[in-house]
C-alpha cells in the first residue's frame, strides 16, 4: 500500500476543484469578459467589463511530455505568471501573464529555448495536431502517432505562427479506426489503417478469446466459428474470416488479441479531409477520405507530408476568408478539389459502407 | 550522460522547430531506464513499421474497475524495462488549469512511482501518466489522492472523464459555465465513473457556445453546448467602428492590422440564414432566422455577444466509427436552463442511462442504440416530446412504425370477416 | 385468334414512328426551336429559328379516359389542329396548333365544354397531378386514386389556370408503398398506406404462395415460417407476422395473396413535401413526411384537401419567387414550415429505418 | 341513358371545375356495361374504404410473357360485367404525339375487345387499355399491330416502355434527341421488353435537358439527360432586353407581363455556384464553374441556351422504395455522345444488363444491386473509371475495402513469422 494506511484509503475524491487554480484575475472577472483579441500569432488578450486584463502566451505542446518538461514550464510560469498556466483542448501550452510587464520578457524567455516552446496556434492557422497513442503506447495502431505529427507540424510550422490562412485548419491523427480524437471532424485527419485481414493464431484462440465475442466484434460478419485441426491433430475451436469481406477496421483484435492485423506492408496512412465541429457558418461535418493509402515512412514520413501540404497549399491559393477546408470544398465541388490538389481519384474514394447511397451524385449538377 | 542505445532513426526527429518528443524522452532517459527502453521499443516500430505492445489482464486499483490501462511490452527481451508500461488516467482539473504547485506535486509523484512520461492530456482529457508496473498503481493512486487532492479518471464501460472549453473563466462567449457544470457532473458520478457498469463507455464534453472549443459534438454522448434565446447584443457604435476600419476584425484571428470590415461580404453573406441587415449605419438581427451559429459574432467580438437568456442544447450520440460507423451527437434537448444544481438535465441523464442499461448490447454506445431501437423509443424513456428542431427534415422514406394504439380499431382483425366482404 | 390468321401474326414491332405523327411544322423545324413563351396560363408559342411558330394549348387530363371522350379529343383537334395532338408526361392534353387564326377559336371551344377541358397546367402553378389505380383497378392500393385527384384538383383549380404561385408545384399521389410515379420526389405527394399488418389465412396460405418468398418479401424480416393448426385440426404451412417490426408496407401481399393488409380503418393518406426532379438551381431530392395520416374519406376526402390547401397558402404567402416548395421549406426551417402550416410534428416525422441517422439534427443550428 | 346502378358517393365527383372521371365512366357505361359495374365496385369501395380487385394467374397474349395486367374482382357476385378486368399496357409513341387518325383507331379496337375506358397514360408511359376479359387479349393485340402499328409495352421483370420528354421536337432546350433515341432503345430491345428474363423491372428515361421534364432520375433505373460541355449561348442584346424590361422573364411562366428582370437577384444569386457576373451591360458565364443546373437559362429563354457540344449525362438505379427505400439515379457516365446508333451507349447497357442478371437477386433493382455489392464492382463490370463526378462527397467512413491485389505482399501472411517479432 505505500505510504498510505488502508485505514486513510481516500477514494472517489474526483478531480481538483479547477477554482482553486485559477489566476486571481480570473477568479474575480469570471463571466465577466468583454471581448479578445489575438495580439500576434500565439499572443492573446482578454479584457473584462472591468477593465482587467489578462494576457495568454500559446506555445506548442507535443502532449507526451516528461516531468522534466512539465518542470520546466511550471519555472517558466512561476517566473512570468504566478504560478498559473493551462492546457488547451488541443494540448497547447497556455502561459497566462496578469501582469502586462512580464508578457515580452516570458516571449524573450521561451524563444530562448530552442524548439521547445513554440509561440503561435491562435487564429486563422494550424494549431496542435490532436492525437493519439501509435507505437509509444498503443496495441492496434497502424501508425505512429508523435513522429507523424512531428513530421507534419515541422513542414506546417509557418502556419503556426502566422494566420494567414482562410481560417483556422484543424489537424487530426488517430493511430487507427478507434480514431481516439476528432479525427472524423477534421479539417484534416491523419488515419492509420490496416489493410491486411488479421492473422487466426488457431493454436491460442480459443485460450486468450471468447469467439462469440470476436464474431459479434466484426460489422460485416466476415468472421465464423471454425473447428480447425491444428498440425499435431488436436481439434481447436477457433474462427476463420471471410478476407474478400473484411475491411481491417481491427474491432476483432481488440476483443481477441489471436487476431492480429498490424503488417509492415499493410500498414499506413488515409487522409481526410473537410471535416468541422464547430457551428460557425456551417453545421459539423465529418471528414472525407482525400488520399485512400500512402506506406508508412518512418522516421519523417515525407510522402504523407507532402500530400498534406498539398492540400493546404492548394486550400491557402484557393479559399476565400472564413472558410474552412471543407467550406472551400463544397464551394468548388470535389472535382475541383482532387484537379487543384493533383491527388487522384480512386475506386476508394466511393463510399460502399451502410450509408453509401447517401454519397453517390444523385444530380447532373457537377463540373467538367 | 550518454545513452546505451542508438536511435538513428529517432534521431531524425530531434530537428525541425517543433518540440521534439524524442529529444524530451531521451532528457528524461537519464533519470528513467524505463525510457530509454520506451525509445528502444520506438526505434524497433520504426524499423519494422509494427507496433510493440499488447493488451494484458485487467490491471487497476482498488475497488475501482478502470482508469488504468494494461500495457506490456512484446519484446520483453529486448526490453526489460518496459515489460510492463501501464498507464493510469488522471481525471484533469475542468478547464485544464494548473498551479505550478500542483504540477510539480504530480510530477513528484509520478518521478517516484512511474517512467516520468505523460501526455498533457489525453484525447478524452485526462492527464495521462504513461507507463508503471502494476505493483506501483495503488501507491501511486493513493499518493495522488493525498498529495496532490487529484483521482483517477475513466476507461472501460463507464463514464469517462468529463471534459469542457474554458468557459466563463476566460471567454466572453459562454453561455454557461461549462466548468461548473461539468465539474458537478464528475463529482456526481463518481461512482460511475470509477466503476464500469453500462453496456459501454459514456462520454461528457461540454461547450459554452456553438463554436464548441472541446469538440462535444463529435466527441461526447452527451454533448451539452451553451447558447441563447434572445436577442445577439450589439454595439451599434463598435458595429460601425469596424466598418469604418477602427478595429481589428475576427479579433485578430485573420490578422492584427485594423481594415475596414465589408460587414455585407464578410458577414451578412455567411449568415446561414441571411437574418441580417446592414445600412451602413445600422445593423438589425432578425432574431427568429438566427440560427446561433456564432459567425457574425466571431467576426466582431467587440460588437456583438450572444443574448442574456441563456441555456444550452444537449445533443446526444456522438461516437467514433466502432462499429456502426462514426456519428456526431443529435439534438435532443434544444433548450434547457442550466443552472446548479441541474436537477432537471440530471433527472434527463438518469432515464437516459436507465433505458441505455436495460436495452443497450455489449460494446453499444447510446448512439447506436438509439439508431437500432429508433428516436422514438428513447424520447418516451426520456420523456420528451418530438420536436422538428432534432432533425434537419422529416423521414423521406415511407416505412412509418405506426404502433397498434394509435390505429382505430387495433391490429386484431378478423380473417373470416374479411374475407366476407372480398372473396378470395 | 380473330380475324387475323396465326401466319400473320405481328409481335415485337414496338410502338408507331413518333415521327410519323408530328405536324408538319414540328418535322420542319424539329431540332431548330429558339424560344418559347407562355402566352397566357395553358397556351404556349413555341418560336423556330426559321420564325415558324407552334401554338399548344394545354388541357387538364383526368387520365382516365373514356375513348369516348378520347374521341372528341379528336374531334376537337381535327377542327383546329388539322388532327395533332400530345399528351404530356403529366397527362395533360396538348393540342398543336399550327395556324395561329384557330387559337381563340379553339380555346372558345374547349370552354364551351363544361368542366372537360380547362385550360391551364404551364408555368408557377398547379400542373396536373400525377397519379395510380387506387380502388378503380389495383389490388394494393390504401386509397382511391383518382377521386382524391378530383377533390384536390377541384380545390386547387385557382393554380392550375393562374402561374401566381413562387414557382411550380408538382402533386403527385400514389395508393401504395410501391409508389407507381414520382410520388417520392415531389413538392407535395399524397400517398396511400396501410396501418395495420397482414392478415393471415393460414387455411389457404400455402396453397396460395410461395411462403420462402414471402419472407424474403419483407424488408424488416418481420415474417416468419410458422405451422399452424387449423380448426380442423389439419397441421399446415403458414406464417406468422411479428407485428411490431411491420411497418405496412404491402410487400408480403404482393407476394402473396393470403396476406391481404387493406382495411377501412387502417388505411389512408400521409401527405409529403418538398421533393423535386428537376436540377434547377438545387439537386433532385425525395418528398419529406409532413402529415404522418389522415383517414380515408370519400367521396372528397375533405381533410387531405384541407391539409393541402394550408400547404400551399403557407407556400404561396411565404415562398420567394422561383422558389420551389422544398427550396422554401430548407430556407425557412422545418421549424417554421410546421408552424406556418399549423400541422403537427410528431413521433412518426423522425426516421426510423435504415438511413435515420443522416436526418438527425447534428447541429445546434436551428430557430426557437 | 339512366344506369341502373345509383352512386351517391361517386356523383359527388361530378361537380367542379376539373375533369370528372365519374362523368365520364357514365358515358361510357351507356355502351358497355363493364363500365356500368366498374362505377359499382368503385362505389363500393367509397362505402367500404376498401378495394375490391385481385390479382390473378398470369394472364398475357402468345409468346410475351408480360404487358398484361390479371385483374378479378373480388366480388363477382356483385359485379359479374367486371370478374375479369384486365389491362394491356401498350407502348406509347415516344413523345407521345397522336394524330387523331391511329387515336380514332385505337378507340374502335378497344371500343370491340374492351371496356372502353383506358389511361393516356401510365405512369411508366404506356397506353392503358383498362379492363378486358382473358379472350380479348389476344384479337386486341393482334387487331392493334395490324390496323394501329401498335404493340404491347412492359410489364414483369422485363424492360419497361421506354420514355421521354418531347425534346427536340419542341424544346429549344433539347440537347438530345430523346425521342430518337428511346425510340431506338425501345425497338433494339424488343425481346427485353416483352419476354422477362431479368431479376426485376428495368427503365429506361430520357429528358433532353437537366429540367428532367420526365423525371427520369427519380423513375429510371437508367436516366439519360442531355447536358453540354461548352458556353452557354449568351445573346447579350437580350439580356439587356431582359434587363430593361422589354421581355417577359421566364418564358411567362411567373407572369406574362414584362418586367424589369433583376438578373443579380433572380439570377446570378439563385444561381448554385455563383459563376455569372452582370455589370449591367455584359453578362459573363464562368463555364468552369457552372454546373448545368439550367436556372439562369430557363429564367432568360430569349437570351440564353445550352452550349453546342452537347451529349448526355446517365445516371443509373432510381426506383421507388420497395424493398430497400427509394432511390434517385447516380451519375455513373458524366458525359457521353449520344449520336445514332448509340453504339457505346448499348455496349455499356448490354455489359450493364449481364453484371446484373449474373449478380441480382429476385426482385432486385439494378440499384440495389449497387448498393449491395458496392460502386466498385459496378464500375468494374461496366469497364468504366472511378470519377469525383460519380458522388455528392467521398466516403466518410474508415471502412475501405481494398483488395487483396492492391496490398503490397498480399493477404496471405505467416503466424509464425509474426511471432517470432511479437511474443504473445
Ligand atoms: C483555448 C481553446 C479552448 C480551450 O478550452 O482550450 C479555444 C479558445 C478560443 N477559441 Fe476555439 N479554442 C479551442 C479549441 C477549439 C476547437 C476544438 C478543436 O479544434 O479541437 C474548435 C472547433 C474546431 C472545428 O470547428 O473543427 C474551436 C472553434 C473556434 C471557433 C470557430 C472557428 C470556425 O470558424 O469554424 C472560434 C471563432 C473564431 O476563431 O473566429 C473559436 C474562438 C476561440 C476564442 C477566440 C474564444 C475567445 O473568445 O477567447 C479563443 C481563442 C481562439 C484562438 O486560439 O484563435 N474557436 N476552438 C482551444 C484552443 C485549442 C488550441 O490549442 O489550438
Ligand atoms: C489514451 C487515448 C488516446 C490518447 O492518446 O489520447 C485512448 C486510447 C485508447 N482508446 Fe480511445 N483513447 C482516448 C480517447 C478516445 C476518444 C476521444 C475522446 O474521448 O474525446 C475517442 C473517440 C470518441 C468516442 O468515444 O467515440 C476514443 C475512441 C476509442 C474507441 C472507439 C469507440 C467507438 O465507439 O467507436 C476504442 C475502441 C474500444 O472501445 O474498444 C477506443 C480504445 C482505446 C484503447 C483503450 C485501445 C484498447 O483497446 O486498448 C486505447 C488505449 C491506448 C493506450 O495505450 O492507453 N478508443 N478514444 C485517449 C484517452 C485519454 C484520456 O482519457 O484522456
Ligand atoms: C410538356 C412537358 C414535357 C413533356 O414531354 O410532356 C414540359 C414542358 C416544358 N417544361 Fe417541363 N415539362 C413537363 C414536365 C416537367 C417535369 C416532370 C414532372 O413534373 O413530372 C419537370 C420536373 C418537375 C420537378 O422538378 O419536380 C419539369 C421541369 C421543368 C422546369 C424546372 C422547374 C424548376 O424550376 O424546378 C422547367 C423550367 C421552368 O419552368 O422555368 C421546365 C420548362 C418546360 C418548358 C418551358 C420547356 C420548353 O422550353 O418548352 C415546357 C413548358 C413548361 C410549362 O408547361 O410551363 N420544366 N417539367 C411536361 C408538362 C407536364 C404537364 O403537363 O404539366
Ligand atoms: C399502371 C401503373 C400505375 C398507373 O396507374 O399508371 C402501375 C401499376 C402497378 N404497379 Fe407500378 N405501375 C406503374 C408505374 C410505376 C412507376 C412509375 C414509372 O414507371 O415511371 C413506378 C415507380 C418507379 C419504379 O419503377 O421504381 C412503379 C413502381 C412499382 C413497384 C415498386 C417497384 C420498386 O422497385 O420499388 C411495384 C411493386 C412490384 O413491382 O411488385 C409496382 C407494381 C405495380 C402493380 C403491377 C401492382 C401489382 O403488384 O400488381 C400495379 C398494377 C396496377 C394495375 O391495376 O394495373 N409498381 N410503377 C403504372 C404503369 C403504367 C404504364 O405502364 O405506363
Ligand atoms: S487510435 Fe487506435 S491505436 Fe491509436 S490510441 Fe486509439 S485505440 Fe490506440
Ligand atoms: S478487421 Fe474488422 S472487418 Fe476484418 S475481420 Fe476483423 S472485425 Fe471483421
Ligand atoms: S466554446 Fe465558446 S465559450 Fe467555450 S471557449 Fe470556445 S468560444 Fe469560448
Ligand atoms: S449568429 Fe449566425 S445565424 Fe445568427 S445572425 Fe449571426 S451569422 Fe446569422
Ligand atoms: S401505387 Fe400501389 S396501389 Fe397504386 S397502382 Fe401502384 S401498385 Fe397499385
Ligand atoms: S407489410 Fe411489409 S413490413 Fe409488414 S409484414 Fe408485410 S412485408 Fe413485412
Ligand atoms: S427536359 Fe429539357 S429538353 Fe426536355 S422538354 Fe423539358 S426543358 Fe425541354
Ligand atoms: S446553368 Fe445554373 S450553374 Fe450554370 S450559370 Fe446558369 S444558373 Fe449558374
Amino acid at each position: 500500500m505505500g505510504k498510505y494506511e488502508y485505514e486513510d484509503r481516500l477514494t472517489d475524491i474526483g478531480p481538483p476543484l479547477y477554482k482553486d487554480m485559477l489566476p486571481p484575475v480570473i477568479t474575480k472577472n469570471f463571466g465577466q469578459w468583454k471581448y479578445h483579441e489575438i495580439l500576434e500569432p500565439g499572443v492573446l488578450v482578454h479584457v473584462a467589463e472591468s477593465g482587467d486584463e489578462i494576457y495568454t502566451v500559446r506555445a506548442g505542446g507535443c502532449r507526451i511530455m516528461s516531468i522534466e518538461h512539465i518542470r520546466e514550464i511550471c519555472e517558466i510560469a512561476d517566473k512570468y505568471c504566478d504560478g498559473h498556466l493551462r492546457f488547451t483542448t488541443r494540448n497547447n501550452i497556455e502561459f497566462l501573464v496578469s501582469d502586462k510587464s512580464k508578457l515580452e520578457p516570458l516571449k524573450k524567455d521561451l524563444a530562448s529555448r530552442g524548439n521547445k516552446f513554440p509561440i503561435g496556434g491562435t487564429g486563422a492557422g494550424v494549431t496542435n495536431i490532436v492525437h493519439t497513442q501509435g507505437w509509444l503506447h498503443c496495441h492496434t495502431p497502424a501508425i505512429d502517432a508523435s513522429g507523424i505529427v512531428k513530421a507534419v507540424m515541422d513542414d506546417l510550422f509557418e502556419y503556426f505562427t502566422s494566420m494567414k490562412l482562410p481560417a483556422q485548419v484543424r489537424i487530426s491523427l488517430a493511430c487507427c479506426l478507434n480514431m481516439c480524437g476528432a479525427v472524423h471532424c477534421s479539417d484534416i485527419s491523419i488515419l492509420g489503417i490496416h489493410r491486411k485481414p488479421p492473422l487466426i493464431e488457431h493454436d491460442r484462440l480459443d485460450a486468450v478469446c471468447e469467439v462469440p465475442l470476436a464474431i459479434a466484434a466484426c460489422p460485416t460478419a466476415a468472421i465464423k466459428p471454425k473447428k480447425v485441426k491444428l498440425d499435431d491433430g488436436k481439434e481447436v475451436k477457433s474462427v476463420e474470416v471471410n478476407e474478400p469481406r473484411c475491411m481491417f477496421c481491427g474491432n476483432c483484435y481488440t476483443m481477441c488479441a489471436a487476431m492480429p492485423l498490424a503488417d509492415a506492408q499493410g500498414d499506413g496512412i488515409a487522409l481526410w479531409v473537410g471535416g468541422k465541429v464547430s457551428n460557425s457558418r456551417t453545421p459539423p461535418t465529418f471528414s472525407k477520405l482525400a488520399v485512400p493509402f500512402i506506406p508508412n515512412e518512418p522516421p519523417r514520413w515525407p510522402s504523407t507530408v507532402k500530400a498534406i501540404r498539398k492540400i493546404v497549399e492548394a486550400y491557402a491559393a484557393g479559399g476565400k476568408k472564413y472558410e474552412r477546408v471543407g467550406e472551400w470544398i463544397a464551394r468548388i465541388g470535389w472535382e475541383r478539389f482532387f484537379e487543384v490538389t493533383g491527388l487522384e481519384f480512386k475506386h476508394q474514394h466511393i463510399d460502399d459502407y451502410r450509408l453509401a447511397m447517401t454519397t453517390w451524385r444523385t444530380t447532373t449538377q457537377f463540373k467538367f | 550522460m550518454a545513452l546505451k542505445r542508438k536511435t538513428p532513426l529517432l534521431d531524425e526527429l530531434e530537428s525541425g522547430p517543433w518540440p521534439s518528443f524524442v529529444s524530451d524522452i531521451k532528457r528524461m532517459a537519464e533519470k528513467k531506464p524505463a525510457c530509454e527502453d520506451l525509445l528502444g521499443v520506438m526505434e524497433l516500430s520504426y524499423e519494422e513499421k509494427e507496433g510493440h505492445w499488447k493488451h494484458g489482464g485487467i490491471v487497476g486499483v482498488m475497488g475501482y474497475g478502470g482508469g488504468v490501462i494494461g500495457r506490456y511490452c512484446d519484446r520483453p527481451d529486448l526490453f526489460p524495462e518496459v515489460a510492463h508500461f501501464h498507464t493510469m488516467r488522471i481525471n484533469q482539473p475542468t478547464g485544464k488549469y494548473y498551479t505550478t504547485e500542483k504540477l510539480r506535486t504530480l510530477c513528484d509523484i509520478w518521478e517516484e512511482f512511474g517512467s516520468g512520461m505523460t501526455n498533457m492530456h489525453g484525447s478524452t482529457g485526462d492527464i495521462i501518466l504513461l507507463g508503471t508496473t502494476t505493483d506501483n498503481l495503488e501507491p501511486c493512486f493513493q499518493a495522488l489522492a493525498h498529495e496532490a487532492d487529484m483521482d483517477i479518471g475513466g476507461s472501460g464501460s463507464a463514464l469517462r472523464s468529463p471534459s469542457a472549453c474554458l468557459g466563463k473563466s476566460r471567454c466572453e462567449w459562454a453561455c454557461i459555465d461549462t466548468q461548473a457544470i461539468i465539474n458537478d457532473l464528475t463529482q456526481t458520478f463518481q461512482d460511475e465513473l470509477h466503476r464500469p457498469a453500462w453496456p459501454y463507455k459514456f462520454k461528457f464534453k461540454s461547450s459554452g457556445c456553438p463554436n464548441d472549443c472541446v469538440a462535444a459534438v463529435a466527441r461526447a454522448d452527451c454533448s451539452i453546448v451553451g447558447t441563447w434565446r434572445d436577442d445577439i447584443r450589439i454595439d451599434q457604435e463598435a458595429v460601425r467602428a469596424y466598418a469604418g476600419g477602427e478595429l481589428v476584425p475576427s479579433g485578430g484571428a485573420h490578422g492584427t492590422e485594423k481594415r475596414a470590415l465589408d460587414i455585407q461580404k464578410e458577414v451578412i453573406d455567411l449568415c446561414p440564414t441571411k437574418c441580417m441587415e446592414w445600412d451602413g449605419k445600422k445593423l438589425t438581427i432578425y432574431t427568429e432566422n438566427c440560427v446561433r451559429c456564432m459567425h457574425c459574432i466571431n467576426v466582431m467580438p467587440r460588437a456583438l455577444w450572444p443574448g442574456k437568456d441563456v441555456g444550452a442544447t444537449i445533443l446526444i450520440g456522438a461516437k467514433a466509427p466502432i462499429l456502426e460507423g462514426a456519428q456526431l451527437s443529435s439534438v435532443i434537448i434544444p433548450f434547457i436552463k442550466m443552472e446548479p444544481p441541474y436537477d432537471e438535465f440530471k433527472e434527463f441523464v438518469e432515464k437516459m442511462w436507465d433505458w441505455w442499461d436495460e436495452n443497450g448490447r455489449n460494446r453499444e454506445r447510446i448512439g447506436e442504440l438509439i439508431q437500432r431501437l429508433g428516436m422514438r423509443q428513447f424520447l418516451e424513456a426520456v420523456e420528451l416530446e418530438p420536436d422538428p428542431r432534432m432533425i434537419k427534415m422529416p423521414r423521406y422514406n415511407p416505412y412509418i412504425f405506426f404502433k397498434e394504439e394509435e390505429v382505430e380499431g387495433g391490429w386484431k382483425r378478423d380473417v373470416a370477416s374479411y374475407r366476407k366482404r372480398h372473396q378470395a
